[in-house]
């Protein structure tokens, strides 16, 4: 492969992402006008909302760590991006892996924590605190689930991942192979996305909308992209480990799609758990599952 | 009020940064971000406006919750004088360009309780308000129809208003000490914004921000402490 | 957004914190606020910060023709305005011993009924609101239109009505409205099924809210706690059927309760409550057109209208509690003192301040929301 | 039940000097005592006849008097009667003692009282400022503070008269009267002097 096609692939993969993310923030707000029996934001919405609060005039900064805490947690983002194998576009997906990828997954949560820490807003910190907490809580059967999955397909590369479930059409699919942590995964995802019931950390009729208390304007601007970058990354990691990746643009988008409409629809009929309950919930069913088709795995 | 005449949108020469203008006004209108105080009855309006019948999202405005995030202020009713220093003080956190809507009759003349010693009866004496929406109260056809006059002002570059409040910093200052007295000062510098995003105008500092300057103090940073020890050491 | 603090304090040293809710903040009902000092996520003190919505309405009424201060009472609760007008109206009446024409106190019940059930769907949202659900919000809201739109048809305006005044209400029915309403209550009751789904056993709220907010009759006796909150506890009192006005006494309806004094108890009390409104509602339709007669008795010219001296202490109960107004008269045209009595004065304040302390802070909306307080009938 | 209640009140205060025990309607019984004896009234009533619930707690200004008058609404759970309880107090200094040991609810009626009638009472627990924070006037329900002027001393009005109202009001029409001529206080009302 040369450079150049290397070059453009790294700045491609991010641009669809964003893109895509953008169209799952408005079918997230789409699910949830139909769901509340009303029309709902026009196709356009979410690109109207980015551009507008980069152009605000004035801008509040809490100082330098805001502002760094912002560019780490969309600029991780980024990077995922480009180690997520798409139809057509490898990237550097074949350098990295499994293992890389749960590691920088992190990083956006760590970098927000950075940014909002500087505002010091009570409900800033409150909110960062349930954040970190959740991530506690879902991180650990998120690995069980990467290392099931790593271990039921014997490879930690994505693009082998991929090729191996696509070798013998569904049936070679992780979600058949292994159900047990399909179902622990979607468990994770719906922790991971932060929605309904697991939304502790945003919350705003506790904390005032926790960690996005403080931002407005470009700060704003950037947790919606990296709202949609989330959404696209959730959505492709999970079709890549059990859903066979895409064979081609248009059953991969469908594929991602699907996979995030749900943990969204989920998300409208139900309300918060305390912290406590969704760490024992977490902790419980989706590491049983996950242990369970671990097993499976090995054996 | 229209003693400094604001400009409308400057037209700039190069077609490219006009074309980059229009868009950007175009989206601050269709993507509108409000923060509704419920200063008063007003506001019993407003689930109606943004609920499943009247639905203001299918014109891109939604509620947020903190003055960083929102675009508008919507000032749902009579402003009674404790209140106001909160709206005060939340309209200085908004980010510009901002845009104040007064609903209800009260916000414009003090309404059914002009004799009510507990109200402030003309909002624009203390912030600009870009659209007033009157009736005791509006149904939410008419608070969606102000919207959307608000919209159009905003997609045309006309809804500067906002401009006002850094530019004649000092005129509105007087209203708001007249009420609560000399000693009032709100922790957000208006001055240095308004030197600092080139808004600076010939109204900005005069009698009243001087009676500011003699004694202000200067913000300190919270300090969060959790351990007792901490303190004792220290 | 701290709007009090912002002056910086000087805290002591301690493990405590402080987080103001309000006055603009989705977890405070209206323009209200909640100073909460918090030790990690434990509540260990609340102090309840009113009068961002004070008008001075005792003052204003002083000032003002009889007549005219039945256009200011529905102001003094936004959401369930019509108990306002009926027990002002009913306390003139006492004065100045008018009688009520029959039709128009029939009249009277189906107005409050239905404000009532346009209370409890509004207090449904906002209360799964505060746990993170919104659903259940947009859906009452847009239910409770329906209602409104009922009123519209009936005085002209959807929330404000201004329909009764002294000695009876302003004017007949609509061809054809009592129809409207029965087609109305209809699809309310249809739709109670999706709301049972939806909300009252969804798990996650039953979880959520069951066992929080605890208050036990004793407590609720010693603290002044009326109306719903006060039937969540196990104690069935009701104004309707304890000191019954207009035509209560002749109507077939229950008095739910709960035992447990949570805020799930309180929400189910509502739920009930809503059932025996629409109940009330359609024994009303049955009744009325059997009822003739005038609907409004003579009044002297209102502009020079001098109510007898006279005074009067008149209760109803609103869809949040007791309500009272106490009417002085001296034989002005001008009310001398008239002392409004709002159940959230109760509520809102010393018994939310006391529920929330020892709490947690994920319960401090949802403690005020299920309570229903309404601050305007703090400030008045 | 409703018309024995009545008798076991009148007889209950028997021993209570100066209290003077009126049926005024169905439900309703009027006591006036005087401020020495209301809290041995107040607590006889909870103690001996179940009176649990303060209803509420209405002040009166009669300042031609120079007094103020005090009514307790209390409410018998059990007899489903509610009784008020008038007594007056001199205008000046206006103090009187708190029931909140009594009654938990008092707490905030006599704060409210306080604030808007400048009565202080004695034993209250919390007597700072709750509604009126931003207000250094005189306690606003007094009858010798006049709102209206006040509000026409410190206010400014919007001077809406677009051109349509100007066409209306040079034929003659209008706003018939100008808000400033417009003062509703100007007519008196009885027992008030201005």
């Amino acid at each position: 492969m040369s450079t150049t096609h290397l070059l453009i692939e790294l700045v491609l993969m991010p641009l669809v992402a964003f893109v895509v993310g953008l169209a799952m923030l408005l079918m997230l707000r789409k699910i949830g006008a139909r769901l509340q029996r009303r029309v709902g934001p026009p196709l356009l919405q979410p690109l109207f909302d980015v551009i507008k609060l980069y152009s605000k005039r004035t801008q509040v900064s809490h100082g330098l760590l805001h502002e760094a805490g912002i560019v780490v947690a969309v600029g991780a983002y980024v990077a995922i991006e480009t180690l997520v194998p798409v139809p057509g576009m490898n990237g550097i997906a074949e350098k990295g892996g499994l293992i890389l990828l749960s590691y920088l997954m992190m990083v956006p949560s760590l970098g927000l924590a950075l940014g909002v820490g500087q505002c010091a807003n009570p409900n800033g910190s409150i909110g960062l605190s349930r954040a970190m907490t959740a991530m506690l809580a879902y991180d650990i059967p998120f690995m069980l689930v990467v290392f099931g999955v790593a271990w039921q397909f014997q490879t930690t590369n994505l693009v082998e991942l991929v090729a191996v479930q696509q070798a013998g059409g569904i049936a070679t699919w992780g979600i058949v192979e292994n159900p047990l942590l399909a179902i622990a995964g979607l468990f994770g995802l719906q922790a991971m996305l932060g929605k309904q019931p697991f939304e502790i950390y945003v919350a705003p009729a506790e904390i005032a909308t926790g960690p996005m208390v403080e931002m407005g304007g470009k700060f704003l601007g950037g947790l919606f992209v990296m709202q949609s970058f989330q959404f696209y990354t959730a959505g492709v990691l999970y079709t890549t480990m059990f859903l066979g990746g895409g064979e081609n643009w248009f059953t991969f988008l469908i594929k991602i799609f699907v996979v995030v409409a749900i943990p969204l629809s989920v998300a409208f009929m139900f309300p918060r758990y305390r912290t406590e309950d969704m760490v024992r919930l977490v902790w419980k069913w989706p590491v049983i599952l996950a242990l369970l088709g671990l097993v499976v795995a090995v054996q | 009020m229209n003693d400094f005449p604001l400009p409308v949108r400057a037209e700039r020469s190069n077609p490219l940064a006009r074309v980059f203008d229009e868009l950007i006004d175009f989206c601050r209108a269709r993507s509108m971000f409000m923060l509704h105080y419920c200063t008063g009855c007003g506001a019993i309006e407003l689930p109606p406006a943004m609920t499943s019948r009247f639905d203001m999202e299918r014109l891109g405005i939604q509620p947020m919750v903190t003055p960083r995030q929102a675009d508008i202020l919507l000032i749902t009713g009579y402003v009674s004088i404790k209140t106001l220093k909160r709206v005060i003080l939340t309209y200085e956190q908004m980010g510009s360009p901002k845009y104040v809507i007064g609903i209800c009759s009260c916000t414009v003349n003090g309404g059914m309780y002009w004799q009510s010693y507990a109200t402030a009866k003309k909002l624009n004496e203390y912030l600009p308000v870009d659209v007033y929406i009157a009736g005791c109260m509006p149904r939410p056809e008419a608070v969606i129809e102000g919207l959307r006059k608000l919209m159009g002002e905003i997609k045309a570059g006309r809804a500067n208003s906002w401009e006002r409040y850094f530019r004649e910093y000092d005129r509105y200052l007087a209203a708001q000490q007249n009420l609560f007295g000399p000693n009032w000062q709100t922790p957000t510098d208006i001055i240095g914004e308004a030197r600092d995003y080139q808004l600076y105008g010939p109204g900005t500092e005069g009698r009243h921000t001087e009676l500011l300057q003699q004694h202000q103090v200067p913000l300190q940073p919270l300090r969060m402490t959790l351990h007792s020890d901490v303190e004792k050491s220290s | 957004m701290r709007p009090e603090n912002y002056q910086a304090q000087s805290h002591p040293p301690s493990h405590e914190y402080e987080l103001n809710f309000g006055p603009n903040h989705p977890g405070i009902e209206g323009n209200y606020a909640l100073q909460v000092r918090l030790h990690g996520d434990t509540v260990v003190s609340a102090h309840a910060d009113g009068g961002y919505l004070h008008r001075g309405f005792e003052k204003l009424m002083e000032g003002r023709l009889w007549i005219q201060n039945i256009a200011l009472v529905p102001r003094i609760c936004v959401p369930d305005p019509v108990p306002m007008e009926v027990c002002y109206s009913l306390a003139i009446e006492d004065i100045s011993g008018l009688q009520v024409p029959e039709r128009a106190k029939w009249l009277r019940v189906l107005q409050l009924e239905l404000s009532r059930i346009a209370a409890h769907l509004f207090y449904f949202g906002g209360h799964a609101a505060t746990t993170g659900m919104y659903s259940p919000s947009f859906w009452g809201v847009a239910d409770r239109d329906l209602i409104l739109d009922r009123f519209e048809e009936l005085s002209g305006g959807r929330v404000y009505h201004i329909f009764n005044i002294p000695g009876g209400v302003r004017r007949d029915i609509p061809e054809g409205f009592l129809g409207r309403v029965s087609a109305l209550l209809d699809y309310l009751e249809a739709r109670l099924p999706e709301y049972d789904d939806l909300l009252f056993r969804n798990q996650v709220f039953v979880r959520r809210s069951k066992g929080v907010g605890v208050i036990d009759q004793q407590q609720a006796l010693a603290w002044g706690v009326t109306g719903p909150n006060l039937r969540a506890t196990g104690l069935g009192f009701d104004v309707r059927r304890d000191d019954p006005y207009l035509i209560y006494n002749q109507l077939d309806f229950e008095i739910p309760t709960e035992d447990s004094g949570c805020c799930w108890a309180r929400t189910l009390v509502r739920r009930s409550e809503l059932q025996q409104s629409i109940r009330i509602c359609r024994q009303v339709i049955a009744a009325l057109p059997d009822i003739g007669g005038p609907v409004r008795a003579p009044i002297p010219n209102p502009l020079a209208w001098n109510v007898p001296v006279g005074e009067s202490y008149t209760r109803v109960e609103s869809s949040k509690g007791e309500l009272a107004y106490y009417v002085l008269s001296t034989g002005g045209e001008k009310p001398y003192r008239v002392h409004v009595r709002g159940p959230s004065a109760m509520h809102a304040v010393q018994v939310l301040e006391k529920m929330v302390t020892g709490g947690r802070l994920e319960d401090v909306a949802q403690i005020m929301f299920s309570l229903d307080a309404c601050p305007p009938e703090v400030d008045r | 039940m409703n018309g024995e209640v009545g008798r076991p009140i009148s007889r209950l205060l028997a021993d209570v000097d100066g209290a003077r025990c009126e049926r005024k309607g169905d439900r309703r019984v009027r006591i006036d005592a005087t401020p020495e004896n209301l809290p041995a009234v107040l607590e006889l009533l909870k103690g001996r006849a179940g009176y649990l619930h303060l209803s509420a707690i209405t002040c009166i200004d009669w300042m031609d008097d120079g007094e103020f008058e005090l009514i307790y609404h209390l409410w018998s759970y059990e007899d489903r009667n509610l009784v008020s309880a008038h007594i007056r107090i001199p205008r000046e200094p206006g103090v009187y003692l708190s029931v909140y040991d009594l009654f938990e609810p008092a707490g905030f009626f006599e704060r409210d009282i306080h604030e808007m009638y400048g009565v202080f009472f004695e034993g209250s627990p919390d007597q700072e400022k709750f509604i009126l924070t931003e207000w250094n006037g005189p306690p606003p329900m007094r009858k010798d503070f006049d709102a209206e002027g006040w509000v026409q001393g410190t206010f400014q009005w919007e001077d809406y008269r677009p051109e349509w109202l100007q066409e209306i009001e040079e034929k003659g029409g209008g706003i018939a009267i100008k808000p400033e001529q417009a003062r509703a206080n100007t007519r008196k009302i009885r027992g008030w002097k201005q």
